[in-house]
């Protein structure tokens, strides 16, 4: 009762002071929504500032917003009043950083007046991407699938591939240049070696390099990456050995014909016209110089087996060429033509892998027609 | 026994096909042939949302809105998107609309300076007060998000080292309150950064200028409205200069070329900035002025025959086809 | 001075247009010419942007700061790296597959993960929901076009279905390990194939008119940007 | 032997494993930030490195070339010329950024090199048509199939007047089957993607090794 008096009476003492503050404690004059919170998914050194004002322009034409990291003062954010939304992010130097924001209105006078809101956020490293979960689980399955298909693969149990008719065809195609006597040219793509499409494609160089070193047919591989052109020697290196034929080896087989996509395009165009090659492989990544080289390999005559993994060029291949693997057949074109049980395992892997991400994509249609979205949340994230 | 005609259109030297190919295209080019477009809606949606800037900017003086053209394309789609731009900055600069220009990547910065000073001087546009131009802003997102509050802040000196504070333009013009539309002109995806940042956080309108190739990947924004509009390739381009030269012809007149001469006849010193551009024109740069003032629809029309062209070829050759698959089956 | 690159860029221009007629002298030479540039440039890149910027400076300030774990780090990498020159002499050539193997077994297990979000569960995503989370087979559109039809609505309640259709069957279509009579696969053969040519067929005359772009943009070069300069030049 | 082989083969196997498993990881843990720009630094710094082998390949192509007195003797030295030549003036330039070099760089760099790359580029005009040319004909009704989207595409691209419609047949051919055959393909290719991916890290495949046993 004492204590309520003792109040009371101040307030009576201080309301001629503080008339404008009283009002303000019943329904504050000064308004803004401030959310500061970690930024998810980084290694803990953002914070991340989310600010609407709450007044009219005229009200309070800007804001100012002090940042305290650690407890100590770091800058002020000056906000000018345009009634959006305001974002910003707070680098820090470390993850478990303490950051204050502290707003404070200017009135129509040039006042500063508050602080109106307070809020604290601590940043954290997350250990894993959220939104990588998904993806990461699938693989794991897809590696443990591998790894047991394998394991039936070695025990000899028979796994059947269809037909792929771009594949059939390499043995032919090189046998013809051996009829011709004109050379076999083989282009790995111009993508780098971190394009897996590159690693795909030098795959395929191993069994066709040792059929063209058993049937004794002048070979040219012309690439346009460095780090590519040290593998690719080792590739045709190995299968000439292989092929019993490291006689025939020569070093200037495989060549950096040049860097860059136009220029690569130019020197194997002039190559082809005067070589006259009676097989052109364009296996791996390609861009726009796609069309460039099927067209000069179909002016000189030559039989063109092609296949990429770009979207974009594969309508080219598909009109200029003789042959086209079609995205993931280029993939399995290594098992395809090895035949080896611990590639074939790959594949079949692979198919049981998608036959799952095909029924998972129909449940969550037909769930979706039910109002859920269960295997969107689960399987598709 | 000799090879009848059919047979020998399925296998037309390639040589004689590209000589035509090359002739077909540089006949409208040379010739200055036109194409005359229809104007699809998607780009008279951006026209009209630029003349409702001109219609407000009347009825306001004092608070005039501006546009915000970002130059979100390298050299290498400049054949496509370069018709886009001069376009939409001879509509706003013939407006007297204020213009914010910059350029999204390194390689662009000079082809945005050079198109933005290019235009302004068709109309005598002032640098600083009509318009401005901030350089590369980087980061993008930072830029983009600082205009939510006020760009001054981010850039603080403009491309050829002014403060931004000293700039009336930029004084006036400094946050999306006052930017009417922005214009986003790009081979790559970030029409698609726009959207995400200036549409959906600050509700404001993004027109989209974009190459033949990406044109299909931004439809969707637009039938969700989430761009106002869209100039696809050369033929956008060219359905562009078209409402724009209308435009010209209604507000200057036929003779554009004695408007240019006379421009800057009996100019004041000291209005325009020599180190942005010096007032008059030589009889060369007139002739690329107003060459470009054509320039999407007498590509268009080497586009169009091409393609005519190239449909004949196939004709061309599916006739041979039956034709010999049918003497083949007599036999 | 501007006249004379230009025409050198005019030049060359034409030069490599020439091959189309057939291979002559002057291509060979522009040929040649651009092989060298790209090389040297790229000579100059690789100095300036890696072994100045990635390793000289980096090393230098780890120095000067004592950060002596970068400078391991930085050290190591560039061991590693000069190993490739091992492919010089014949006896330790191997020794070069160990960059190889570094390198092909990052960018390996880096590609893992994200290629299975990107190409396969993001595609899948769309598949079910469009971009605005609206599910594909929509019972309502199909309603709507019963009620008003029209080709708008057609198109509207039939886009959906046709889209998952097609992915489905192209997917099936692309089964290694399944017999080609199993009667999935039968069923999907035709209009898989048919999804696929449309859609190649498309793409082709889509890019067509970009193409034909790049061409007009060169001779617009010619003749709009070098013709007008030679002849004020020339002429004045 | 034995010593030498654990050296040959099963070290870059054991290699490839490690970083392969270090790639899953950077790409899986945001706190790791800092090891995932390490390791973008060491295969830029690695990569630098090959550059070497290659200009080494080049010259031997064309020394090659001029030792046999071949015909084209003559280009193989512009190759050289151009190549020492763009290399100096760089290099130069790098040290000395204001002097006449670096404008020379620069130069051939905008007169030379954007003018080369923007010409073969060009090409693909021509090469496009005579491949519509040859690839447009109804033999076969996958061919027929592949020809009419292709026409109809084409047409609808320059559409005018009473053309016009195959504008909207345009728009919905690439909304439709065209996504979803690209979708799918895309899919497929993800698949291989990650499956070659897996087969490398665990050393399933290793022809990138030279190959065999």
């Amino acid at each position: 009762m004492k204590k309520i008096t003792i109040i009371l009476l101040l307030i009576l003492l201080s309301a001629p002071f503080m008339a404008a503050q009283e009002t303000n404690e019943e329904t504050p004059f000064y308004a803004c929504d401030l959310s500061l919170y970690d930024s998810p998914n980084d290694e803990g050194v953002n914070v991340e500032l989310e600010f609407t004002p709450g007044n009219t322009a005229a009200e309070v034409p800007q804001y100012a917003i002090d940042l305290y990291i650690d407890g100590a003062f770091s800058n002020t954010i000056m906000v000018k009043n345009a009634g959006a939304l305001f974002l910003h992010t707070i680098p820090v130097d470390k993850s478990g950083t303490l950051v204050r924001a502290e707003v404070f209105a200017y009135d129509a006078q040039g006042q500063r007046q508050g602080p109106i809101v307070v809020k604290e956020a601590t940043s954290a490293a997350q250990w894993y991407f959220s939104d990588r979960l998904g993806a990461f689980i699938w693989s794991l399955a897809f590696i443990g699938l591998i790894m047991v298909l394998i394991r039936k693969a070695k025990r000899g149990q028979e796994i059947f591939i269809r037909r792929i008719a771009g594949l059939e065809a390499i043995d032919d195609a090189v046998g013809r240049a051996t009829e011709m006597g004109r050379p076999v040219y083989y282009i790995p793509g111009t993508s780098v070696i971190d394009d897996i499409a590159t690693l795909a494609s030098l795959n395929i160089l191993r069994p066709v390099a040792q059929q063209v070193a058993t049937y004794e047919t002048p070979f040219s591989v012309p690439i346009q990456d460095p780090v590519v052109l040290t593998v690719a020697q080792d590739v045709v290196k190995e299968a000439y050995m292989a092929a019993g034929r490291a006689d025939l080896h020569d070093e200037g087989m495989v060549y950096l014909a040049s860097v860059g996509q136009f220029a690569y395009a130019a020197a194997v165009n002039g190559a082809m016209v005067r070589e006259k090659p009676a097989t052109v492989f364009l296996l791996g990544m390609f861009w726009a110089e796609s069309l460039m080289l099927a067209e000069t390999a179909n002016t000189v005559g030559a039989i063109q087996i092609a296949g990429t993994d770009s979207t974009s060029q594969l309508p080219f291949f598909i009109a200029a060429c003789d042959y086209t693997l079609i995205g993931e057949e280029l993939y399995a074109a290594s098992a395809y033509l090895s035949r080896e049980p611990l590639l074939l395992g790959t594949l079949k892997a692979q198919d049981i892998i998608k036959g799952a991400v095909i029924i998972s994509l129909v449940l969550a249609i037909v769930l979706m027609l039910f109002g859920s979205d269960f295997i969107m949340r689960i399987f598709l994230q | 026994m000799k090879t009848p005609w059919y047979e020998k259109i399925m296998s037309l030297d390639k040589k004689v096909l590209y000589v035509i190919m090359f002739v077909v295209v540089m006949i409208p080019l040379l010739a200055r042939w036109t194409y005359n477009p229809a104007v699809m809606p998607e780009v008279k949606d951006i026209y009209d949302e630029i003349e409702g800037i001109y219609t407000y900017n009347q009825s306001h003086p004092d608070t005039p809105q501006g546009i915000l053209l970002s130059f979100d394309y390298s050299p290498s789609t400049n054949a496509e998107l370069d018709p886009m731009t001069m376009s939409v900055l001879r509509h706003a600069f013939m407006r007297r609309i204020p213009v914010i220009t910059w350029a999204a990547f390194p390689d662009s910065i000079d082809l945005a300076k050079n198109i933005t000073t290019f235009i302004a001087k068709e109309y005598g546009a002032v640098y600083g007060k009509d318009f401005v131009f901030m350089g590369y802003p980087y980061p993008m997102t930072a830029a983009v998000i600082a205009f939510g509050s006020d760009v001054r802040n981010f850039l603080v000196k403009d491309f050829y080292g002014n403060l931004s504070t000293a700039l009336p333009l930029l004084n006036k013009i400094y946050n999306y309150k006052s930017i009417g539309l922005i214009v986003t002109v790009s081979g790559t995806s970030y029409p698609r950064f726009w959207v995400t940042y200036a549409n959906t956080l600050y509700g404001k309108k993004i027109a989209t200028g974009t190459t033949a190739v990406s044109a299909a990947e931004f439809y969707p924004f637009l039938q969700t409205d989430q761009m106002i509009g869209m100039m696809g390739g050369l033929r956008g381009a060219a359905e562009y200069e078209k409402l724009v030269q209308a435009l010209e012809t209604q507000v200057i007149g036929e003779d554009i070329g004695s408007y240019l001469r006379n421009l800057y006849n009996d100019a004041p010193e000291g209005v325009w900035d020599t180190k942005i551009y010096t007032p008059g024109f030589s009889e060369e740069e007139l002739q690329s002025h107003l060459s470009t003032r054509m320039s999407a629809r007498t590509g268009m029309a080497s586009q169009a025959s091409a393609h005519f062209y190239v449909i004949f070829l196939i004709i061309l050759a599916n006739l041979g086809f039956f034709l010999s698959r049918r003497a083949e089956n007599k036999r | 001075m501007m006249l004379f690159w230009y025409t050198i860029a005019v030049l060359l221009s034409l030069a490599i247009f020439s091959f189309l007629w057939k291979d002559n002298p002057l291509y060979k030479f522009a040929e040649h010419l651009f092989v060298g540039t790209m090389v040297g440039y790229q000579v100059v890149m690789v100095f300036s942007q890696i072994i100045m910027r990635k390793i000289v400076d980096p090393i230098t300030v780890a120095f000067d700061n004592s950060q002596i774990l970068t400078l391991i780090s930085l050290v190591f990498a560039t061991l590693i790296g000069l190993l490739f020159l091992a492919r010089f002499s014949r006896k330790a050539e191997w020794v070069s597959r160990y960059p190889i193997s570094i390198t092909v077994g990052f960018w390996s297990g880096y590609a893992i993960v994200a290629s299975f979000k990107t190409s396969v569960l993001t595609q899948i995503r769309g598949t079910v929901v469009d971009d605005l989370g609206q599910p594909l087979l929509n019972g309502h559109l199909i309603g709507d076009f019963f009620k008003n039809p029209s080709l708008k609505t057609l198109d509207l309640a039939t886009a959906g279905p046709l889209l998952v259709f097609g992915v489905i069957v192209v997917l099936v279509y692309f089964f290694f390990s399944v017999k080609h009579d199993h009667p999935i696969i039968k069923f999907a053969n035709k209009p898989a194939l048919f999804y696929l040519m449309i859609g190649f067929g498309a793409s082709f005359g889509y890019t067509f008119m970009g193409r034909i772009s790049l061409f007009i943009g060169r001779m617009n070069f010619i003749f709009n940007e070098w013709w007008p300069l030679f002849k004020q030049t020339i002429g004045g | 032997m034995e010593g030498v082989n654990l050296m040959k083969r099963t070290l870059p196997l054991f290699l490839a494993f490690f970083f392969g498993l270090i790639g899953i990881i950077v790409q899986m843990v945001p706190a790791l930030k800092g090891l995932l720009d390490t390791m973008l630094d060491w295969m830029a710094i690695i990569a630098a490195f090959a550059l070497a082998v290659g200009i080494s390949s080049l010259t031997r192509h064309h020394m090659t070339k001029i030792r046999r007195k071949h015909k084209d003797i003559f280009f193989s030295y512009v190759t050289f010329i151009a190549m020492f030549f763009m290399t100096i003036i760089g290099l130069v330039g790098y040290f000395r950024p204001e002097g006449a070099l670096q404008g020379l760089f620069e130069n051939m760099y905008n007169y030379v090199r954007v003018p080369l790359d923007a010409s073969m580029f060009a090409l693909l005009a021509f090469y496009i048509t005579s491949a519509a040319y040859r690839a447009f004909r109804a033999r076969t009704w996958l061919a027929t199939v592949l020809l009419l989207a292709g026409v109809i595409v084409m047409v609808g691209r320059v559409a005018f007047g009473p053309f016009i419609i195959f504008n909207d047949i345009t728009a919905w051919i690439m909304k439709v089957p065209t996504t979803a055959a690209m979708r799918a393909v895309n899919v497929g290719i993800g698949l291989g993607i990650v499956a070659t991916s897996i087969k490398i890290v665990l050393g399933i495949e290793r022809s990138y090794l030279g190959g065999g046993e």
